[in-house]
C-alpha cells in the first residue's frame, strides 16, 4: 500500500475539478492507500464549514468527513490563503487542519506519488 | 522514467504535453479531456492521440457529459476511479496535472 | 409598459467552470423578475449556444449518477419547458458531426411544448442584433 | 450620466477578474455614473465578511466599501450560490445584499449597459 | 450593432470573436488579453488585431505584466479604466466578454 | 538522511489564475520543510517555466502599483535569493522574441547570488526526469 499526496491549488466550487481528487481520494483510501489532501487557493473553499447541499453543488462535505473517519485520510488547508478568503479557524470543517505551505512539501516527502493539481 | 499524465482541459495544455517524453508515457483524459477522446473536429480526431499506446478515460466523467464508450475513439481504454488509483500507483512513477 | 430583451450566448464546455450552468439559471430567473418591477414590465430571456458550448446540449448526460449534481441538459430542460428560446449553432454542430438525435430537443416528457432550435449562426447573430445586452458564457 | 450593471460569475479571488469589474464600477461611479453589481457563482467569495488583507491577494473590500457610501453602488450577492459556499447572511460584508438571481435580471431592466463576466 | 468586446483571455475565445460581426466593432484587452496586443508568436501577431481599426488595451493591465506601451502592436491605443467608462457608454451600445 | 527532489513547472500565464504564484510560494516553503522532517532529512524544490509560462518571468512588472499586488516577479526573486535552481526555456523565449534583458535574471539588489539560468528544453527534461515528483502549474 502507497501513499499519495494531493494538492488542489485553484480548482472551483461548481467545476469538477475538486471533485475528481476528493473522489480519486476516495478510491484510493477504499484500496488501503493513504492520502494526504492539501487545499491551496481556491481549493480552501472546501474547508469553509456550513456549506448547504444543493443539487446545482457538488456537495463534498460529507465525503470528506466519511474519509477522515478512516484514518487514511489526512486534510489540512493553507492558513494564508483560507485567511485571505475571510475563513477562520472556527470556519473549518470538523478534522480539517490549517496550516503553512511547508505542511504539503513535508508530505510530498515520504509520498509514493503526488499529484498536484496546479491550475485551472 | 514512466509519466501518466491526467488531462482535464480540452482547450490548453496540448502544446505542454506534446512536449513531453518519457520511457513510458500514459494519458488519463479527464473533466473536460474526455473530449479528445470522444469527439472529432471536421472529422479529425485529436492528435493528441497520436502520442502515446497507453490512453485511458475516466467513465464517470464521459458519461457526466452525455457520451458513452460508444463514442470512444478505439485507441482510448474507459476506465473508473478505481483503475485511476491502480494506473497511478502501479504503472506511472509521475504524475502530472494539465 | 416596456420589455427588454436579453441574450445569454453560451460559449464555453459544460462543468468544467460554472459558466453554462449559471448562465442558464440566470436566463431562467427571467420568470420571476416582474416582482422587481413596474405592471407591465418585462425581461425576456433567450439563449443561444455557439463553439464549444454546443457540448452542453448533448443529451443523457450522467452528472447526476456520478457526481450527485444537476445535469446542464436538466436545466435546459427547465428553459424549454418555460417556453424560452433555445438557439444552438448548427455549423458547431456539423463541426463537431454531432446529429440532432444527440441533443436535448424537447421537454415533452415534462410537459414541455417548445422544442430546441437548430440555427445557422446567421439567425444567432440577428439575435445578437435585436436584443437589448448581451450577456456571453 | 447612466447605469451599469455588472454581473460577475466566477471570478476567482486571486485573478484579476474580480478586480478588473471592481475598479471598472469604481471608476463609472467616479464619472458620475451608478453601478449595480452581482455576484454569483465563485465571485460571491467577495461578499464574505473578514478577508484578511495580504500582499499576494488584492483586497477588494475597502473599495467596496468606499463605493456602497457614494450611493451610486449597489452590490448584491446571490443567496443560492453564498450559501452552497457556506457563507450566510451574518458572513455577508457591510452593506451588500443577498437576494434570488432575478434582481440582476430586473437591474439588466433599466441598465443602459451590462457587463456580463460569465466564464474564465 | 455597435458592439464592444472585452478580451480577457489569450488562449481562449479567438474562435468566437472572429465571428462576431457588427456594424462598428471595438475591442478592449484587459487581463491576459493584453498578450493579443504586446507579443508576437513566431514573429507573427495575433490575427484579432485584423478583425477591426479599433483596438485599445488597458494600461494598468499592460504594465501588471511587465510590458510598456513600447512593446504594443502600433494599431492598438493604450487607454485607461476611466477611458473604458467613455468606451461603454459612448462609443457601443452593447459590451461582451471573452 | 534522504533529500526528496521536486520540480514545480510553471506552465500558466500569470495573473489570471493563481497557479504560477502559488507555484513559486510553495516552491520557496521548501526552504523551512525540516521542522516536519527528520534530521538530515530534505526537500529540494527547483523551478521550470515553459510555454506561456515564460511571461511569469518578465520584469518590470507593476501589479503592486495598479493593483496593490506582490508581483510574480517579486516571488522569482525571492527563489533566487534562496538559491534555488530557476530555469526558464529558450525556445519558448525564442518562439516570443523575449531578449534576456527583458527578463529578472537576477536578485542581485536584494543579496541574492543565484542567476535564472536561460536553457533548452532538453535540460528542463532532464530535470523532470532526475527528480521525484513533478509538479506542474
Amino acid at each position: 500500500m502507497g501513499k499519495l499526496t494531493i494538492g488542489c491549488f485553484s480548482s472551483l466550487v461548481g467545476s469538477l475539478s475538486l471533485d475528481f481528487s476528493v473522489k480519486l481520494a476516495e478510491a484510493a483510501v477504499k484500496k488501503g492507500h493513504t492520502v494526504d489532501y492539501w487545499m491551496s487557493g481556491n481549493a480552501t473553499m472546501m474547508s469553509k464549514k456550513g456549506q448547504r447541499a444543493f443539487k446545482d453543488y457538488s456537495a463534498l462535505a460529507k465525503t470528506v468527513q466519511e474519509l477522515i473517519a478512516t484514518g487514511k485520510f489526512q486534510i489540512t488547508a493553507c492558513e494564508a490563503c483560507a485567511e485571505a478568503r475571510g475563513y477562520h479557524k472556527e470556519d473549518t470543517i470538523e478534522g480539517a487542519r490549517r496550516f503553512s505551505m511547508d505542511w504539503y512539501l513535508a508530505s510530498a516527502f515520504d509520498a509514493d506519488r503526488v499529484l498536484h493539481i496546479g491550475g485551472d | 522514467m514512466k509519466l501518466g499524465v491526467i488531462m482535464s482541459d480540452y482547450r490548453t495544455g496540448e502544446d505542454v504535453l506534446k512536449r513531453l517524453s518519457a520511457e513510458k508515457l500514459g494519458i488519463i483524459f479527464v473533466g473536460n479531456g474526455v473530449y479528445h477522446a470522444a469527439t472529432k473536429e471536421a472529422g479529425k480526431t485529436s492528435s493528441i492521440l497520436e502520442k502515446t499506446g497507453n490512453l485511458y478515460v475516466l467513465t464517470e466523467d464521459l458519461e457526466s457529459r452525455g457520451f458513452t464508450s460508444a463514442n470512444l475513439d478505439s485507441r482510448v481504454k474507459a476506465v473508473t476511479y478505481s483503475d485511476v488509483v491502480d494506473l497511478i500507483f502501479n504503472d506511472y512513477e509521475k504524475i502530472v496535472w494539465l | 409598459m416596456a420589455t427588454r430583451k436579453l441574450l445569454f450566448v453560451v460559449r464555453a464546455l459544460p462543468y468544467k467552470t460554472e459558466a453554462s450552468r449559471l448562465g442558464l439559471t440566470h436566463a431562467i430567473s427571467s420568470q420571476s423578475v416582474e416582482i422587481y418591477l413596474k405592471d407591465g414590465d418585462l425581461v425576456e430571456a433567450s439563449i443561444a449556444f455557439i463553439g464549444d458550448g454546443v457540448m452542453n446540449c448533448l443529451k443523457n448526460q450522467q452528472a447526476m449518477k456520478h457526481y450527485g449534481l444537476t445535469s446542464i441538459e436538466g436545466h435546459m430542460k427547465n428553459t424549454l419547458l418555460l417556453d424560452m428560446k433555445v438557439m444552438v449553432c448548427k455549423e458547431d454542430l456539423d463541426k463537431f458531426g454531432i446529429k440532432e438525435d444527440a441533443l436535448l430537443m424537447d421537454a415533452e416528457d415534462i410537459g414541455g411544448e417548445t422544442n430546441t432550435q437548430i440555427v445557422p449562426y446567421s439567425e444567432i447573430q440577428k439575435e445578437m442584433e435585436s436584443v437589448d445586452h448581451l450577456l456571453f458564457c
